[in-house]
């Protein structure tokens, strides 16, 4: 069965390693946080200027000088630090946050990412989601396998205005974890229950399969 | 060095129809809303503000949107502000939207001589058009240039009347390198202090960077997204 | 985040042979004693050292000098040292100087992903040879590429174990360009704290910038001019 | 009578407006603090990352973590602030320092100059001097009209390696106040007991006489 946002989320959690710093976009990777195995130490960058960011607070803690970049409140760990936003991104063009997670609306099957511009619509910008894809060594893109229409969004290439180019290393959908590699997208695991066929029906861009795809453990 | 003015009114004096100007603040964190008040009140109009967000419909700079006193945003993003949405697609506002972290450098640029800088972000992207494209170390990056304003405008925590400036938490955000890339930067305080009443280790900005500072009031603080846990 | 190591000699491990390393400090204020004292130990040998002096002859970078650790050094300012002139004019050591704004910079640069800036400084002289010139605002500036190390080795007044750093008065200096811009840092630290002692406002480097922290001991912090008034 | 360097110092003093910030080089610029008019209210920076300097420390008082850009320990004022070398250098090349004073080996006509490297003697480097010559609205040299052999250091062209181009506005020597315009060096004022033709006779480049030249007050 296709997995649901909260699995998603469960999925990439897996691909945290000790001692990484994080940066979760918003919708989906913001749930990841909530999945971290026991034994996995990592902190979360949010770019308005904050290492450290724990849960929301408490109802009347609220803080309004204390925000993360979805402008929602939030809490600083002990060991929290806060910095200005050219330090921020210094952090994240400079490499040193090592996973950025973030959702995407497509992705072409050499990396190419599209999350900010949908001609004819109403476009609010791309935030930091362009400084994070063009600097970050290790992308991981959260998102349906198909949009609404039922149609694919992972494809040969792009039709919406790109976000960066040849950057997203890994993908987690609600069918399958992918990962880009030199000729397409290479298929790693299916979700629970979903075939080969139905992945392969829901992908436009060139897939990959080597050997048996194993199914997702959650 | 005194740097301290009276009030927002004298604060604000000399900002005129046409000018640049940027504004410190993350969403509605950290945003000068005293002076965005005065200039609601000083009703100057043609502006080109270089601010991360726009604000909301009735906060922030949503109010200088209201009274249309704003002829360009230069922005990361500009969501949550349905009257920004309506003067963008009528062609009453021009929008010019620049990665966050592009946005931020170029600011810091501005205020430090640097007039010029490559970086990755948005390279293969319409924010690449017309920008020189180099690479280094194989990857391609774009030629980004610096930015400055006639008037900075910038909240802070504390201050003292040498214009040091120390901010609290996420509020710190583009307001620092505001306050360097201002021609004139005005700053904001929820308290202001004596010279030697903050410590020099632990000023944000440098008094260098500020030509006028003043005690603010009255601030709401508005959240935007107020998300909460159950005890 | 743990970034704690037990002692100078854990801190380090991997320091090899020809490498490149930053080293903070402004004379011989704000340097890193202890670990200074171990390159000394370990005898590695070829390095290129990055840092603004290059210490006097019996303290500081001095003593990697005396025992001809260091093959290049890459700095703004290198009197005070009788060893380093004689190695300098004898041929044995490569000196590349730099203004100590550019090379501030070129760190933070490096450090902050940015390849490649403009700068005036050092336009129509021979830190420009060989160097993209370009007008901007009619006034020419030069290109200077970033810079960045092997191992950059830094020195704080108080860090915490997530690697967060705090300065104590001019100590500060280069340090927190440097560790930003080394592919491991290491920060020795006159008090080691634990997550939350600081405060995460009054934090100068965030400890994403350090992979290594220890507790120094048995500084000297020698002054290089004492100059003092009578009561 | 030409002026010893502490009426040097004590002339480019009158220069000071308040609500400067002014960098001071070593040797006879740092003596300009010490004639500073009542009054006039500036505030020094040191280069290493220092505002708002002092006078050096007490006996017995002195902090190894304090000095300045000549690593003399100093003392600092209320409201100073300290900060790192890349803000430092932010401040002096984005222009917030209105001044700054600094010695000089030889200035030409066409206002460049040069003071860090003669060839052939050990080479110290330029510490901050490039980005301050490079960056500064408002440069005043402070040095000797002659060098120890007595040949003008006022020159049509530098002959040393130069420090910086096209940047020096005014020098005070021992024997004059000159100011950089198009065409040459322009006699200002005349130290105490100099006369026109003494200054004539120490200056190699053009030097431009208008009018009559008055005598500085100290």
């Amino acid at each position: 069965m296709a997995l649901n946002k909260n699995e998603i989320a469960q999925r990439i959690a897996q691909e945290l390693q000790s001692g990484w710093y994080v940066n979760l976009g918003i919708g989906i990777p913001t749930l990841v946080a909530n999945y971290i195995s026991k034994g996995i130490e990592v902190e979360f960058q949010s770019e308005n200027g904050i290492l450290g960011m724990g849960p929301f607070p408490f109802e009347g803690e609220e803080d309004a000088d204390l925000i993360n970049a979805g402008k929602q409140t939030i809490t600083a760990l002990p060991g929290a630090v806060y910095f200005d936003s050219a330090t921020s991104f210094a952090m994240i063009r400079g490499q040193h946050v090592q996973l950025t997670v973030l959702g995407a609306m497509e992705v072409s099957e050499t990396g190419d990412i599209a999350n900010w511009k949908i001609p004819g619509k109403m476009v609010k910008g791309m935030g930091g989601a362009m400084d994070l894809v063009a600097s970050a060594d290790n992308i991981i893109v959260a998102m349906m396998h198909t949009n609404r229409a039922g149609e694919s969004k992972l494809l040969k290439s792009c039709s919406l205005p790109l976000t960066g180019v040849g950057c997203v290393k890994k993908i987690v959908t609600n069918l399958a974890v992918l990962e880009v590699v030199k000729g397409g997208f290479k298929l790693l695991e299916r979700a629970p229950g979903v075939s080969v066929e139905e992945i392969k029906a829901a992908t436009e861009g060139t897939l990959i399969i080597e050997g048996d795809i194993p199914e997702m453990k959650l | 060095m005194n740097k301290i003015v009276a009030n927002v009114e004298e604060a604000c004096e000399g900002i005129q129809d046409g000018m640049t100007l940027m504004i410190g603040g993350f969403g509605l964190c950290g945003i000068p809303e005293n002076s965005i008040s005065e200039l609601v009140k000083l009703n100057v109009t043609g502006l080109t503000c270089i601010s991360n967000n726009a604000g909301v419909d009735d906060f922030g700079l949503g109010l200088l949107l209201q009274k249309k006193q704003i002829k360009k945003m230069i922005s990361s993003y500009v969501g949550e502000n349905d009257e920004f949405e309506r003067q963008m697609l009528s062609g009453e506002l021009e929008v010019d939207l620049i990665p966050q972290g592009s946005l931020a450098e170029r600011c810091r640029a501005g205020g430090a001589g640097i007039p010029a800088f490559f970086t990755p972000a948005g390279y293969g992207t319409e924010v690449a058009e017309g920008k020189e494209v180099r690479e280094f170390d194989g990857k391609p990056h774009i030629l980004e240039s610096a930015l400055t304003a006639d008037f900075a405008i910038v909240k802070a925590w504390k201050g003292d009347t040498a214009g040091n400036l120390v901010f609290k938490g996420t509020a710190r955000n583009f307001n620092p390198m505001m306050a360097m890339a201002g021609k004139i930067t005005i700053a904001e305080v929820e308290e202001l202090l004596e010279p030697g009443e903050l410590n020099p280790n632990e000023i944000h900005t440098p008094g260098i960077f500020v030509q006028r500072i003043f005690q603010g009031k009255g601030y709401e603080k508005r959240i935007e997204q107020r998300t909460v846990r159950q005890k």
